[in-house]
């Protein structure tokens, strides 16, 4: 009855409620896969990015003089060519903030394309807060002055990830794998280079990359990873390919730890259920299942009241929208983004929900320096599972102010 | 040695699920002389009914019940969908069947979304049949491999005992006997079309727990297939499945071989340069048999396709 | 003494083990009319598709003007002076009937691949076109798609595009199959009157036309010739006689 | 393959618009010009040249597939490495560069032709299904050395370049999108009167002839091998331009302009607008990209759309959009088109009310499967709120589609009735 009455309530009043808020939001632009092969987790981004928005910001009484922030999806369907088009759409629309995700190709093309609009256009420059793309050249080499990454790069995780290797005395043979593309290139010789400092002992017994995306059948190369006697396993590997590697090689006899940057949420943890438990493990920022603040737990909690599909995996998702909301009322402006950047840069921020140490934006590469962790897959119970699995993710070690001492190659340019 | 002899194993497993799906292919090709695009759709969506039918009843019941279901939609297609467009000519029944494929994604993805579902082998099934030297070889690929040969032997039969088999048998030599077959030809066709797809289906259904089920599964087990048949010579079932078994093995081994580029570069006398990322020949050095094992088939194809256009058994020109 | 337009030396042409020319010896003169006959199956299509490029030659030659041509393509045999039309309809069906034909002007207008000159500009090339058009009464057709003619017509078109590049070797197959008796009578004049002063080889089942057209006559059974010569005298011979189904070419005919 | 003589590949290229006149091309020119007046944001201007391309490439694709009768699925290959090779060129010249940016589509087309020169060597050998699978494997192999040979074609990022680093071109640099679109404009027209004029050459009818009936072209001395490969480097040329002026709109390239989703992309654009006229491509490539960057922003199932439009569109339109046009100019001619406008009427309301329905149906189904339980409030057709969970808005729109598709139906015989008359001739053939 109550949905019959909103049904033609809503065919009465047309469209009145769209079009009254608008005026004086700081809309942010997502540009990530809203559909195509990576549309769930670019959706499930999506949700947290809103549900974040509106509980950590709006709900306070928003930015400066009561601005609210307000997220507005582009579909890239994780083309660069469709994110750059989208991008276009954004600037029209007024929108001073891109975030974005999910590949690093899409980050390079945006982070060049937005680099060389606010040079060519100073009128109406605009920020890239990228919440996922790891590739490291970005903070480094291909580093900008617009550019910002809230997750740690490829290098940091594996700095991580080669600590807690080289602390366990158990592993000494090691095989590495990944896609054939940059990144897995990246996480490969990452692993070979910081093995060989921290344990020059390990044997790397494979090294080796796959191609991205077309591989039906990893049987094969668990074989040979089984063949190769390896104690553990680093991939850098996600989507299909990540459960494909990691589902081949338990079921083929593998015993030893899967380190992974991508082995949770997102159906993964769902897919390998019961099998991954003691093997998989997974590198990254953010929050333990379930959290240890009642904040946090508090937060999930409505999050999976709203969206009980989702998942809050990507926990810098809620940094991004804070620290960006810090910076807008520190710069006094939203609409000048230099000066909003400023204010960014060197910025200290303690968090208020998945961790005790303060996260730092270095002002030298806009890297992120926070704390990353070791996770292993174990039984968890809702709602802090991943996907409703009644799986999810444990500390199992971590790293205050990962990465920090990491060389690095950025020179940028201000303006 | 042992390494070897479970490649063969896992090279043989591919190559019969291969062949499932280039069967059917090859029937309808034979037949109706139409390549069909969207023969991968159908093993997808034979993969996610009987997903969606083992959430209720446990996989053995989706192992028959979903093959059917694919046929039959298989069968109404081709009465209301490719018979249309079979009046244009084959270039657009291609087309059509192309576009069956996309939208078949598009449909699945509708459904079931966008991530991989979980579809599992039955715990029935769930356990270690042998291992040889420390790899081991689930029951469950035992399973998958007597399906196989006994969809095979059925087939066989069907084709050598039967009368309307022969019929058949007759039109894969003889494309043009097809209009004199003195049976009701659409319905002949219709039957082709369900039964390849169905054979699909099952293949959908046994192969969906190991190679994943997920709307991309389609696309890239259908290209492959297409390469299969191509190979194999069109309307050549022997054909098929010679080339579907050593498709099979081709493309585990290259996954298994980490033969080096950088090795038959030195062997053949050149120097390895000191500061290899700043070469421009640097993918060259770099290249190993695993990076190009997916590409392997496609190149085959092309080779045989300029050398041999009929493919290795084919009678048959395109 | 000039070469013979065509000559056929010892040519064998076998699918597999079946072997379907024989050893056949010919020669045809420039400017002759010569026909082919034979019962279904003698080989003559296939005979027609050595001489013309569509199918190699086992062993022995086939020699044009005195040039060996065996194992050329029909584009290259077409260039050196041949042309042929087929047995069943084979035109350009989505091309308008004027396309059609100019189609077969182009190369011997010097065309070649030619992608740089417009086709509707080239007055010459129009001009030829509308005349053969003339030619074969198809003018008031002009315009209309190839596809749409009428089955005589479309008979009619065959000839048209088969003779208008100027080849000087003109080989029909079977130009009058499925035609009703004055259609026949029209297509053979058509015929008689666009082979003026040229060599004529001809492949037709109705005697009529061959008696009618031919100035000489081979007959092929099995693969192999087995009589050529002149009219009166194939209609005479007992070897013939007896071989052509054992019926006299009268009632055949 | 010679004569399935209502083969819509096969059809001839109708006069649906007298090309062959100045006056459309003016108009054209006027309406290219005119247009960044009425639609001046950067991402209406980033959409229509994203459509001028598109439009290149398709018009390039259907020197093939609807002249050539050769069908492909790797014609991105072309395109994409004369984008990559362009990309190469404007990074070669950005330190002293010497010639201005409107020249680098040549060397786009220049490197599309080299490509579909060596490989149409072999590929063009046979037509049909021989030519379509080496497409298909030939893109495939493309596409996976753009992963492989990383110094080449950048791997995953791809490889970009600034369009700003060439010599201003009458003190244009080609920062802003307007210059862009202009530059883009140019080279639409460029390109399209070249395809046009190509069409008309003996070549072009050639192309038309070894299409029909390869044996009897090959009779009239030409090698259909040959034909078939001059058309086939004719296209690649073109689609080089278009490859060349994605390299200067996007400012960079990646292995997704290589790969077998970009072919088979151009196949439905084309083949949507109609492969059997000259402007079919352009109808396809207009309404594909409107349906992809608009229709994308309002529904996420966008997809589905243009794959049931597709399959539609083989089913029931083999000859496409523009055919559906094209079906008109007989009664046009005849004058009596106003035959037909009564029946189009009756039929308008149902037709839109069953699209609109249908379209609403499934996104219910969508919202109800994928959004999350407390995200049960959908809003469509931009003031139509319910709750997507409960039964009634998904029995109403059922209820509306079948009644409109049962009007629908019964308004056929009507149409049709009406179609027979206003397409009756006179006595005399036209």
């Amino acid at each position: 009855m109550k949905s019959l009455k909103k049904f033609a309530l809503g065919m009465a009043v047309a469209g009145l409620s769209a079009t009254a808020v608008a005026a004086e939001n700081v809309k942010i632009a997502f540009i990530d896969p809203l559909s195509g092969a990576f549309a769930a987790t670019g959706t499930n981004g999506l949700h947290q990015f809103r549900f974040a928005a509106d509980e950590l910001v709006n709900e306070n009484g928003g930015v400066l003089d009561g601005q609210m922030f307000e997220m507005v999806a582009f579909d890239n369907k994780t083309s660069p060519k469709e994110s750059l088009t989208q991008l276009q759409v954004a600037i029209d629309q007024g929108i001073r903030y891109v975030v974005q995700g999910n590949g690093s190709g899409v980050a390079h093309a945006l982070t060049d394309a937005i680099n060389k609009h606010n040079r060519r256009n100073p009128d109406d420059q605009l920020l890239f807060l990228n919440y996922s793309a790891v590739d490291p050249a970005l903070t480094n080499e291909e580093c900008n002055f617009w550019h910002f990454r809230f997750d740690a790069h490829a290098d940091i995780k594996m700095d991580v990830l080669t600590d807690t290797i080289a602390e366990n005395e158990d592993i000494e043979k090691v095989y590495i794998i990944g896609q054939d593309y940059s990144f897995g290139k990246a996480v490969a010789s990452a692993a070979v280079r910081m093995l060989a400092e921290k344990r020059p002992d390990i044997e790397i017994v494979g090294n080796e990359l796959h191609p991205i995306g077309s591989v039906q059948d990893f049987t094969p190369y668990a074989r040979k990873i089984v063949s190769s006697g390896a104690d553990a396993m680093i991939t850098g590997n996600w989507g299909s390919d990540m459960l494909g590697i990691g589902k081949a090689a338990i079921e083929n006899g593998f015993s030893g730890p899967v380190y992974t940057y991508y082995g949770a949420a997102d159906g993964i943890t769902a897919a390998f259920g019961e099998t991954g438990v003691g093997s998989l493990k997974l590198v990254a920022e953010g929050g333990n299942n379930p959290p240890s603040k009642p904040e946090a737990q508090e937060y999930i909690r409505a999050f999976k009241d709203k969206y009980p599909d989702g998942n809050i995996s990507q926990a810098r998702i809620t940094n991004v929208i804070q620290m960006l909301a810090m910076a807008i009322d520190e710069a006094g402006t939203a609409t000048d983004v230099v000066k909003v950047a400023e204010a960014l840069e060197g910025m200290e921020f303690t968090d208020s929900l998945w961790s005790d140490n303060p996260l730092v934006m270095r002002a030298d590469d806009h890297q992120l320096i926070q704390e990353v962790h070791i996770l292993g897959h174990v039984p968890v119970e809702a709602p802090f599972d991943f996907d409703n699995s009644g799986y999810g993710m444990q500390y199992e070690n971590s790293v205050v102010a990962a990465g920090e001492d990491l060389p690095m190659s950025c020179e940028m340019d201000r303006p | 040695m042992s390494l070897f002899i479970v490649n063969i194993l896992d090279g043989f497993v591919t190559g019969l699920l291969l062949f499932m799906l280039c069967s059917g292919l090859t029937l309808i090709f034979s037949m109706m002389g139409v390549l069909n695009f969207a023969h991968a759709s159908f093993y997808m969506l034979g993969a996610y009914f009987a997903y969606q039918i083992s959430m209720f009843t446990g996989f053995w019941v989706g192992l028959i019940v979903a093959p059917i279901i694919v046929g039959v939609m298989g069968a109404l297609i081709e009465r209301y969908g490719l018979r249309r467009v079979h009046q244009y000519g084959h270039v657009p029944e291609l087309i059509f069947t192309f576009g069956l494929a996309l939208l078949i994604e598009e449909f699945v993805q509708f459904f079931w979304g966008r991530q991989q579902v979980p579809y599992n082998p039955p715990a029935a099934l769930d356990f270690t049949a042998f291992a040889i030297a420390g790899n081991t070889f689930p029951a469950y690929k035992v399973f998958m491999i007597f399906m196989a040969i006994g969809l095979f032997l059925v087939l066989l039969y069907i084709l050598t005992k039967t009368r309307i088999g022969m019929t058949i048998q007759a039109a894969l030599s003889y494309p043009e006997t097809v209009q004199n077959l003195g049976h009701n030809v659409p319905m002949v066709f219709m039957g082709v079309f369900g039964v390849g797809t169905a054979m699909a289906g099952l293949a959908g259904v046994i192969a969906g727990p190991v190679m994943g089920t997920f709307p991309g599964m389609a696309f890239t087990l259908g290209a492959i297939v297409f390469v299969c048949i191509v190979v194999g010579g069109l309307g050549s079932l022997w054909g098929a499945l010679v080339a579907s078994l050593l498709i099979g093995w081709i493309q585990t081994f290259a996954a298994s071989y980490n033969l080096r580029m950088e090795d038959l570069l030195i062997w053949l006398g050149f120097e390895k340069p000191m500061l290899i990322w700043e070469s421009p020949w640097q993918d060259l050095w770099t290249l190993t048999l695993p990076q190009v094992g997916p590409i392997l088939p496609y190149l085959l194809m092309v080779i045989v396709l300029v050398l041999r256009p009929q493919g290795l058994f084919g009678k048959r020109e395109t | 003494m000039t070469a013979a337009a065509i000559e056929l030396r010892n040519l064998n042409k076998s699918f597999g083990l079946a072997k379907i020319i024989q050893d056949v010896n010919l020669e045809i003169k420039k400017g002759e009319r010569h026909a082919i006959i034979g019962p279904n199956g003698a080989g003559k299509s296939t005979l027609f598709n050595l001489i013309t490029g569509k199918y190699a030659p086992t062993t022995g030659q086939v020699l044009l003007h005195g040039q060996d041509v065996s194992g050329k393509k029909p584009f290259e045999i077409n260039r050196m002076g041949l042309s042929r039309s087929f047995q069943i309809t084979n035109i350009f069906h989505r091309m308008t009937v004027f396309e059609n034909v100019r189609c077969g002007l182009l190369w011997s207008m010097g065309y070649k691949y030619s992608f740089w000159t417009m086709v509707n500009r080239q007055k010459e090339l129009t001009r030829r076109t509308d005349e053969i058009l003339e030619q074969i009464n198809l003018t008031k057709r002009r315009d209309m798609l190839a596809g749409a003619l009428a089955y005589a017509e479309q008979r009619a078109l065959e000839i048209g595009i088969t003779i208008a590049g100027g080849a000087d070797i003109i080989m029909l197959d079977e130009p009058c199959a499925g035609m009703s008796m004055s259609e026949t009578d029209l297509i053979v004049d058509l015929i008689r009157k666009v082979t003026e002063s040229k060599t004529l080889v001809v492949v037709e089942h109705d005697m009529g036309v061959i008696f009618d057209l031919a100035d000489r006559i081979s007959v092929l059974v099995y693969g192999e010739i087995i009589e050529t010569d002149t009219p009166e005298r194939v209609r005479a011979s007992k070897a013939v006689q007896e071989a052509y189904l054992g019926t006299t070419l009268e009632e055949a005919s | 393959m010679s004569t399935p003589s209502t083969n819509p590949l096969t059809a001839g290229t109708s006069r649906l618009i007298p090309l062959n006149h100045a006056l459309p091309w003016i108009i054209a020119a006027v309406v290219l010009l005119l247009l960044p007046v009425i639609f001046e944001s950067r991402g209406a201007l980033t959409i229509m040249n994203q459509m001028a391309i598109t439009i290149v490439f398709a018009l390039a694709y259907n020197m093939l597939l609807g002249q050539g009768g050769m069908l492909s699925f790797g014609h991105a290959v072309y395109m994409g490495l004369g984008g990559f090779f362009s990309m190469h060129v404007l990074n070669w010249m950005s330190d002293d560069p010497w010639l201005p940016l409107p020249v680098l589509p040549i060397f786009g087309g220049f490197f599309g032709l080299l490509f579909a020169f060596l490989i149409g060597w072999f590929s063009t050998r046979r037509a049909g299904t021989t030519f379509a699978m080496i497409s298909l494997g030939v893109g495939q192999l493309v596409a996976s050395m753009s992963i492989i040979i990383v110094t080449f074609f950048g791997g995953e990022e791809g490889i970009s370049g600034d369009r700003t680093e060439m010599l201003p071109f009458f003190g244009w640099d080609f920062g802003q999108q307007q210059e862009v679109y202009y530059l883009t404009s140019v080279w639409l027209l460029i390109a399209a009167l070249g395809m046009y004029l190509y069409s008309r050459t003996p070549m072009g009818r050639l192309a038309n002839a070894v299409r029909d009936n390869e044996e009897r072209a090959e009779f009239l001395g030409y090698s259909q091998r040959n034909v078939r490969w001059i058309s086939f480097c004719a296209s690649g040329f073109f689609a080089g331009i278009a490859g060349a002026l994605f390299a200067i709109n996007f400012e960079i390239l990646t292995g997704e302009n290589l790969n077998l989703a970009t072919s088979g992309q151009i196949l439905l654009v084309t083949f949507l607008g109609g492969v059997g006229f000259f402007i079919g491509p352009i109808i396809g490539a207009i309404v594909f990209t409107l349906l992809q960057t608009v229709l994308s922003l309002h529904s996420e199932i966008w997809a589905l759309y243009v794959g049931i439009l597709f399959v539609a569109t083989v089913m029931f339109f083999p000859f496409g959009l523009t055919g559906l046009l094209a079906l008109h100019v007989l009664p046009w001619k005849l004058g009596k088109i106003g035959y037909l406008v009564k029946p189009y009427a009756k039929m308008a309301i149902p037709g839109l009310v069953f699209v609109l329905s249908s379209a609403a149906v499934l996104e219910i189904l969508f919202h109800a499967r994928h959004a999350g339980r407390g995200d049960n409030e959908m809003t469509i057709y931009w003031w139509l709120t319910f709750d997507s969970h409960s039964p009634l808005p998904m029995i109403i729109g059922l209820v509306l589609a079948g009644v409109s598709a049962y009007a629908l139906v019964k308004l056929v015989p009507g149409l049709k009735a009406a179609w027979d008359e206003a397409t009756k001739m006179g006595e005399a053939g036209k």
